[in-house]
């Protein structure tokens, strides 16, 4: 207590270079308190300045000035400046880059070192979301001298400097004594690594951990929230999660079998069973929090009768699919109860539960799969439905076609426009049957303040966060 | 004794040769590429075949085999393709409370079963004996996860004695970190103690049914100075093998435990190391086991010699 | 005051009286020897002295040790008891020492307990115990273990440890039966001399009259858990008021009838030339084998039709050995082995099945011979497996018949299990399965070690019967000379894995020449010698 | 066992006289008879959800309560039992008939080199740690209960290996093999008709406690997500959906967990009853 604070986390990130790795509990640890990119997203998804004190845009939407923070500097004492972030965004977008987001930096066509606080950048095409793209974890900035280490002694600009990791245990960080912004509260953060849920429960409870913001078992919070010690924290997180279908496997090449399988969903049965309450059904792959939103979920509401219509009508019968579950309790637990409400309509699925690295493999590259739930946390990430070779394969023309519309659009009316076609479009297609979205359940001594209520991206920013007298 | 000494050491070599082709083979066999899954979802592809590049995981399967031994031959373990940290370093910090954890747990079960198995032994079909063998009946039957719920259910969560698990580093001070390993190592001692306890009687009884106990009470001995002088040496050989086998067990079995104790021990990093495909951390600490296990065994044989000198000099 | 008195002992185990009324009587300096046939109560009677009772025993009447009255002592004055003023040596060399600790320890034990001596003190009296029973410094330092002794040696360590302290009564349990006779001999004329020197009173515990005979000054004879007759010991054999005891005597020296002395054949049943047999012997180090050990070397003799061959020497000289490679079970170093003139065994092959069917084996152990399993239809018939026509149904059960009336047992006996038999009567199995296929020669390997003297005089006269009828041959194997005595026509002499001496049984009994058999003859006991010797 | 009536009427009155055999009988086959009456019956349907009747505390209706899904725990326990037990005893069953025949096979060939490869396989076995390598042949092969019984198997042959070839070498030694050889019997042959039955008895305690430990592994991998999958049920991971629940709705845990606890308890009473039954010291014979 005091000036510190310890946090726990359900997954330990495997090292703790944002820029070199895909896991989400890398930014988790890092993002916003060790490294910081050129703008950052604010607690309520918003893009803010962050190295980048201002930016201009040219007219055509291709050239972006960025006006820098000066007297920035990174925890090993070396200066921030343009090179250094010359250097970042033409290493993470490099030929050698490990950057699982490579895509990001895919329509920059140069960075340009104008003076040290001035850097340029010229994208080959438009893109409306680049501001928001800068702002991912995998862009933030590196200094060349300590960019190889980052995975094991992170170096960055943030407000706290990394002091130590105990593998499978904890990070700790400390506060940077001559960072360049506000001066946070907290003089040390802890991230403590506790992947078992009723572990999880036990540490909050026993007082071992001062919050838990990605809490990971929503049938404990009832408890959490009787007893006053605790605040119990729900926010919205970027979670669609969705009942994958294998768009190109037999039957479910078929939209009316697709079709029957989302009639056959009770969502609100699997918020409650699954999530105890805690999720906002979605009938579309977009965030409901998002003001683009479109609320299709009557679309495909649970209708029983109507599913065994549309089997019948595609003539299908005895259906046996597999459903191919991966770690989350969200992924185990709803799928025991999508097989059984599949059962009601007279289709066999056969649960496999499956290991990230196996789901990796069977169903995000081979293909090997009929039905699988996944929550997609990325932050808009409906353009997945655009890529031929996702592991839903849908890849459709016209939904490609609104995708690239939207990237040349700048226009914010425009662009709402093409994301609600875009949302339209996959529903009415039934690519997946769509289920919630994923709830933030966070818990926290009740005297600590200022932890994120949504996470419009996987951190805990904890820049904010104070212990309340 | 020296001819026994090589014989060992020779089949000990054997052993880890065959140990590490199985593990080498299982672990190959695995699906799942270490590479994809630590991208993730929206990797990009040639993002993923450049880790690969870096990693080693193009090579062939026998230059990957011999590469890796001829690391372990030189205390090399490699490097962890998650963690990016040399696999020995990733070893020494879990040994730190895998070790002690396990010699705690043996201390704890060594320290109930040894009194609980003589006084069983020594009063047998009495109300004594009877409640130490049901109440090891039950320590055997109850699944030592589930028996650690329950521990941090009371001692824990309601009466907050002990916190609810993990390990703050012997840098926090010799008792505070024993404090914080006590909780798990009951966990791990009850059913090992329950094992030995009827072990150590069972043998116990065999051996008072043993001639030479006639003998010695035949001299003059009571009861118990029978018992201490000359009964419990001999009924110690079959214990002997089970604290080998147990040692063994906790050192990597404790998985379960160190789940629900999220501590950082050895069975936690390769249970983690699996899931993450980080394959060369599994056979790294999984060989690693065997060689314990191996070196183990062969340190129960000496101290077999040590108790019964009918095994010093003719051996099979 | 005498050294031991019992009087109207009584002693149940789990309710099942083992003994009824035991008198007995012993002064000190005076040897008393306890015999009885297997499971009369003897060693019932020693360990009531011990009060060493197995768990579940209770026992009434009277015991007093030296005046003091056992019933009145409490287990403390027990323990103080036993080992100062009673000693006792068991019947089981091999078990009775604690293998883990040294013999220097076992014997001073003794002394510390009771005397509070220091360490130092208490070795010193156990180097002078030890050297008195015959094992000096030299060659048995304090720190030996017992499991590198020989079985006379450890008996004689658990003799050290129990006179240590120089107790009034010494109790024997059969101290000599696990030995063979040379040593025997030696540990026997060791407590005779005790008794003399140190003036105590010995309970010998034996089933073998010879021993007692020519030990005990006077003697009781125990059957089913009473006293039938005690007496001074020359008396109670000269008179044998008892008919137990004439029973009992008539047994043991008894010799069975033998019929016709066989003619050599031209070709023996058995030819035996220079068979070599060695036993691997673990290796040194890694690099370094040992030589192997020669158990049989250069054994060479044959048997004849009818013909009665007895093997004697002592424990270890290869008797078993020799055995085994005469039945084929292990492949030879050396020599050959031919059976009616056909090689049964040389080095390598195993024999053919119709040739093995012509020799069959009885062995010592009437208990561990049988698969407990199998009822004895199955049991016995086992053999037939040689035969390439097997018989089947009536003919099966005729055979099964007639071996089982031929060693005197019925055929409704061929429906029980092996547990449901005495020993007597397993033996008779045994040999019943050796006759059914009508061998010509049986191997029988300490065939009537384990039997109790009056079953032992059944068995001898039964195989003495049969060989006559059938025309059998034997190779009778035991260490026990007056049983060979009996029963075989020509006699070998074996020791260290070499046939020593061979030629007729009364001849070599009579005139020994070597000088190895001269010491065996001279150490068998004999009860006509020793109640011949003049009274003193 | 033996076969002979006259044995076979004192053995089961023997077994009827000893306290802790009967107690283990009665509560393994308790178990026993709950997994083989849940093909016929449950009270509900074990798979079948209703999330609105989830975390019902035991009553009338639902005698043991129902789980987070709504579930008759009762219902799940039954046919929990038949999976556990099923797993455990077909992994018990490939640890006999292959390390049996290994064993015994090594026994007949004490010495040789067979024997010796045959002795280091098992250690080799042995030195692995258990729990790891069932979630290394897990991973490779996927979880399910197929996967759960062949990790748990692999584990038994090497017990039953040494118990049979230990067992088997002091059988060869005895006289009654060695008339079996005379009779001209092959090793085999006395291997099976002569060794084979000797060691049953032992076999059969060992296949008892190897069944209970099978049971607690069975729990232990599906505690760790790599046993049955659902929606069949099984103990382990009833326990393991249970823990986070477990201070909400103790039920879900203690019944499942007091499932195990007796069945294993029952199972271990039952082996070391069968252990003094079998005993010879106990038994007709020599003292
Ligand atoms: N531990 C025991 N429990 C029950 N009965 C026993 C026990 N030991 C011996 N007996 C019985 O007591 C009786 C006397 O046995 P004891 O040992 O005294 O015979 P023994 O004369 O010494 O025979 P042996 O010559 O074979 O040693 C026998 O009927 C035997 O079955
Ligand atoms: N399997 C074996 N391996 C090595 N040495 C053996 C083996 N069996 C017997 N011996 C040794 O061979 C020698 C002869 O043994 P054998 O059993 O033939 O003696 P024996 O004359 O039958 O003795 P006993 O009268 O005690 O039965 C002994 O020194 C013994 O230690
Ligand atoms: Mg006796
Ligand atoms: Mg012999």
């Amino acid at each position: 207590a005091g000036m510190d604070a310890t946090i726990g986390m359900q997954l330990e990130p495997p090292n703790l270079d944002p820029t070199g790795g895909a896991a989400a509990a890398i930014d988790e640890v890092v993002y916003a308190n060790v490294f910081e990119g050129l703008t950052r997203f604010g607690p309520d998804g918003a893009i803010l300045p962050a190295l980048a004190e201002s930016w201009e845009i040219s007219e055509d939407g291709l050239t972006y000035t960025f006006k820098l923070h000066s007297g920035v500097t990174f925890h090993d004492g070396s200066g921030f400046d343009a090179e250094d972030v010359k250097f970042s965004l033409d290493r993470a977008r490099g030929d050698e880059s490990t950057n699982a987001q490579k895509a990001l930096f895919a329509d920059i066509a140069s960075v340009d070192v104008v003076d040290p606080t001035t850097v340029k950048i010229t994208l080959s095409k438009p893109n409306g979301s680049f501001l928001f793209n800068l702002a991912w974890g995998d862009a933030v900035i590196v200094a060349p001298e300590s960019a190889d280490g980052n995975a094991a002694n992170p170096v960055g600009t943030g407000p706290f400097k990394f002091a130590e990791w105990v593998k499978g245990d904890r990070v700790d960080l400390e506060r940077y004594p001559d960072y360049w912004g506000a001066a946070v509260k907290l003089d040390h953060v802890t991230f403590k690594f506790i992947s078992d849920p009723t572990a999880a429960f036990a540490a909050m409870m026993a007082g071992d951990l001062d919050a838990f913001p990605g809490y990971p078992a929503p049938e404990n919070l009832v408890q959490f929230e009787a007893d006053p010690r605790f605040s119990v924290i729900i926010g919205s997180s970027e979670g669609e999660t969705i009942l994958g279908m294998n768009n190109k496997k037999p039957p479910l090449d078929n939209i009316l079998v697709r079709q029957a399988i989302a009639h056959a969903i009770d969502r609100q049965a699997i918020i409650d069973g699954a999530m105890f309450g805690y999720g906002t059904p979605i009938g579309t792959h977009f965030a409901p929090h998002n003001p683009a939103y479109v609320d299709l979920t009557a679309q495909s509401a649970y209708d029983p009768e109507q599913s065994k219509a549309l089997l019948a009508e595609a003539g299908v019968s005895d259906l046996t699919l597999s459903l191919k579950l991966p770690p989350p309790s969200y992924a185990r637990r709803g799928g025991e109860i999508i097989a059984a409400q599949l059962r009601e309509v007279g289709i066999t699925a056969e649960i496999t539960n499956v290991e990230w690295a196996q789901w990796l493999d069977d169903v995000f590259k081979a293909k090997n799969f009929d039905l699988t739930i996944v929550s997609h946390t990325e932050p808009m990430d409906i353009d997945i439905y655009g890529r031929d070779d996702y592991y839903f394969q849908y890849g459709d023309p016209d939904f490609k076609a609104i995708m690239a519309d939207l990237d040349q659009a700048t226009d914010p009316a425009k662009r709402t426009e093409l994301m609600q076609a875009a949302q339209t479009k996959i529903a009415d297609d039934y690519v997946n049957a769509y289920l919630f979205q994923l709830a933030r359940t966070g818990v926290a001594d009740a005297k600590l303040k200022g932890l994120w209520l949504n996470s419009p991206t996987q951190a805990n920013d904890m820049t904010g966060v104070h212990w309340e007298e | 004794m020296t001819a026994y000494l090589l014989r060992r050491l020779l089949s000990l070599w054997l052993s880890l040769v065959a140990a590490s082709l199985v593990i080498f083979l299982v672990m190959e066999a695995v699906p799942g590429d270490p590479a994809s899954f630590m991208m993730g979802i929206n990797a990009d592809p040639q993002a993923v075949a450049a880790l690969r590049l870096q990693l080693g995981l193009d090579e062939s399967l026998p230059l990957r085999y011999l590469g890796w031994v001829a690391g372990l031959l030189q205390g090399d373990f490699g490097v962890s393709y998650t963690y990016r940290v040399p696999v020995s370093e990733l070893i020494a910090e879990r040994v730190m409370i895998s070790l002690p954890l396990t010699l705690y747990a043996l201390a704890l079960s060594t320290l109930i079963a040894f009194p609980a198995g003589i006084l069983a032994a020594s009063r047998r079909n009495s109300a004594a004996d009877l409640s130490v063998m049901g109440a090891t009946q039950l320590g055997v039957a109850i699944p030592n996860f589930w028996f650690a719920m329950i521990l941090v259910l009371i001692f824990a969560i309601n009466l907050r004695w002990f916190s609810a698990g993990g390990f703050p580093g012997w840098d926090a001070g010799f008792w505070t970190a024993i404090k914080a390993l006590t909780l798990p190592a009951i966990a791990l001692a009850l059913p090992q103690a329950s094992i030995l306890a009827r072990v150590m009687r069972s043998s116990l009884i065999d051996t008072l049914d043993e001639d030479f106990m006639r003998t010695a009470r035949a001299k003059g001995l009571s009861r118990s100075q029978a018992l201490w002088r000359h009964a419990l040496r001999n009924a110690l050989i079959p214990v002997l093998t089970i604290l080998g086998l147990q040692f063994s067990f906790l050192l990597a079995g404790g998985i379960i435990i160190e789940n629900v104790f999220y501590l950082p021990g050895l069975g936690r990093l390769v249970f983690q190391a699996i899931t993450q495909r980080d394959l060369i951390v599994v056979r790294s600490v999984v060989i690693l086991l065997v060689f314990a296990v191996i070196v183990v065994t062969f340190l129960v044989d000496l101290a077999y010699a040590a108790a019964d000198p009918r095994l010093r000099r003719h051996r099979r | 005051m005498s050294a031991l008195s019992i009087s109207n002992l009584k002693v149940e185990i789990h309710g099942n009286t083992v003994l009824h009324d035991i008198d007995l009587r012993l002064e000190p300096g005076q040897i008393l020897g306890v015999v009885g046939e297997s499971g009369s109560g003897k060693s019932m009677t020693a360990l009531s002295v011990m009060q060493l009772l197995p768990r579940g025993s209770r026992w009434s009447g009277s015991i007093t040790v030296g005046g003091a009255d056992l019933a009145t002592m409490d287990e403390a004055a027990l323990c103080r008891m036993r080992g100062r003023d009673v000693g006792m040596i068991f019947q089981e060399p091999m078990t009775a020492l604690n293998p883990v600790k040294t013999i220097g320890d076992q014997v001073a034990e003794t002394v510390r307990v009771h005397t509070g001596a220091s360490r130092r003190e208490a070795y010193a009296v156990a180097r002078a115990m030890l050297d008195r029973v015959g094992l000096p410094e030299a060659q048995f330092p304090l720190d030996r273990y017992p499991h590198d002794l020989s079985g006379g040696q450890r008996q004689r360590v658990v003799i050290a440890q129990a006179i240590a302290l120089r107790p009034k009564l010494l109790i024997a349990d059969e101290p000599t039966t696990a030995l063979d006779v040379t040593t025997q001999a030696q540990i026997l004329e060791l407590l005779k001399q005790l008794v003399r020197e140190e003036g105590m009173g010995l309970m010998l515990i034996t089933h073998d009259l010879a021993v007692v005979a020519g030990l005990a000054d006077t003697i009781a004879i125990l059957k089913d858990g009473a006293v039938v007759e005690a007496g001074a010991t020359r008396e109670i054999f000269r008179e044998m008021r008892h008919p137990y005891t004439r029973a009992l005597f008539s047994a043991s020296a008894h010799v069975p009838d033998r019929g016709r002395k066989p003619e050599p054949s031209v070709t023996p049943v058995l030819s035996v030339a220079q068979v070599v047999r060695d036993y691997q012997q673990p290796r040194r180090n890694l690099f370094v084998r040992r030589p192997p050990f020669r158990a049989v070397d250069s054994v060479a003799f044959d048997i004849h039709h009818g013909e009665n061959v007895g093997l004697v020497g002592e424990s270890g000289c290869g008797k078993s050995t020799l055995a085994r490679a005469i039945l084929a079970l292990d492949a030879l170093q050396g020599g050959e082995i031919r059976l009616n003139g056909h090689v049964v065994s040389s080095a390598g092959e195993g024999p053919h099945p119709e040739l093995r069917a012509r020799m069959q084996v009885v062995f010592q152990d009437p208990y561990g011979s049988f698969n407990p399993r199998h009822r004895v239809r199955r049991l016995v018939t086992e053999p037939f497996h040689l035969l390439k026509v097997r018989p089947q149904g009536a003919e099966l059960d005729r055979r099964v018949d007639r071996a089982l009336s031929e060693v005197g047992l019925s055929s409704s006996d061929a429906d029980k299990y092996i547990h449901e038999f005495s020993g007597g009567q397993r033996q008779r199995i045994a040999i019943a399965r050796a006759l059914i296929i009508e061998p010509a020669l049986i191997v029988l390997d300490e065939a009537v070690s384990a039997l109790d003297v009056s079953i032992r005089a059944q068995i001898l006269d039964l195989l003495a019967e049969l060989s006559d009828r059938l025309d059998l041959s034997y190779l009778f194997i035991s260490h026990d000379l007056s049983v060979v005595r009996a029963i075989t026509d020509r006699v070998l002499v074996m020791k260290d894995g070499r046939i020593v001496e061979q030629g007729e049984t009364e001849t070599i009994f009579r005139n020994p020449q070597h000088p190895y058999t001269r010491r065996l003859v001279a150490a068998t006991p004999s009860l006509e010698a020793a109640l011949a010797r003049p009274e003193g | 066992m033996s076969t002979g009536t006259s044995t076979n009427r004192s053995f089961i009155q023997m077994a009827l006289g000893h306290r802790a055999f009967v107690i283990g009988v009665v509560l393994s086959g308790f178990f026993i008879l709950l997994a083989l009456l849940s093909f016929v019956w449950t009270p509900f349907d074990p798979t079948k959800l209703s999330i609105a009747t989830k975390l019902r505390t035991p009553s009338l209706e639902h005698w043991f309560g129902t789980d987070h899904f709504g579930r008759d725990i009762f219902s799940m326990i039954m046919v929990g039992a038949r999976v556990s037990i099923a797993v455990a005893f077909v992994a018990v069953g490939i640890g006999i008939s292959l390390g049996v025949p290994l064993g015994l096979y090594a026994a007949a060939r004490r010495g040789s080199l067979v024997d010796e490869i045959i002795m280091r396989g098992n250690d080799l076995v042995f030195a692995f740690p258990s729990l790891l390598l069932a979630i290394m042949i897990t991973a490779v092969f996927g979880p399910g209960a197929i996967n759960a019984i062949i990790a748990i198997g692999i584990f038994n042959v090497p017990v039953f290996a040494r118990l049979a070839r230990g067992a088997a070498l002091s059988l060869w030694t005895r006289d009654f093999i060695l008339a079996a050889r005379v009779a001209g019997k092959n090793k085999a042959r006395i291997s099976a008709e002569h060794i084979l039955p000797n060691i049953a008895n032992l076999l059969i305690v060992q296949g008892t406690i190897q069944f209970s430990l099978a049971i607690l592994a069975e729990a232990a991998l599906a505690y760790v997500g790599l046993g049955a999958q659902p929606p069949l049920p099984s103990w382990g991971r009833m326990l393991a959906d249970a823990q986070t629940l477990i201070s909400l709705a103790p039920h879900m845990a203690l019944f499942p967990g007091f499932a195990i606890i007796i069945t294993v308890l029952g199972l271990n009473l039952m082996g070391d009853g069968l252990r003094d039954l079998f005993d010879p010291r106990l038994r007709h014979g020599r003292g």
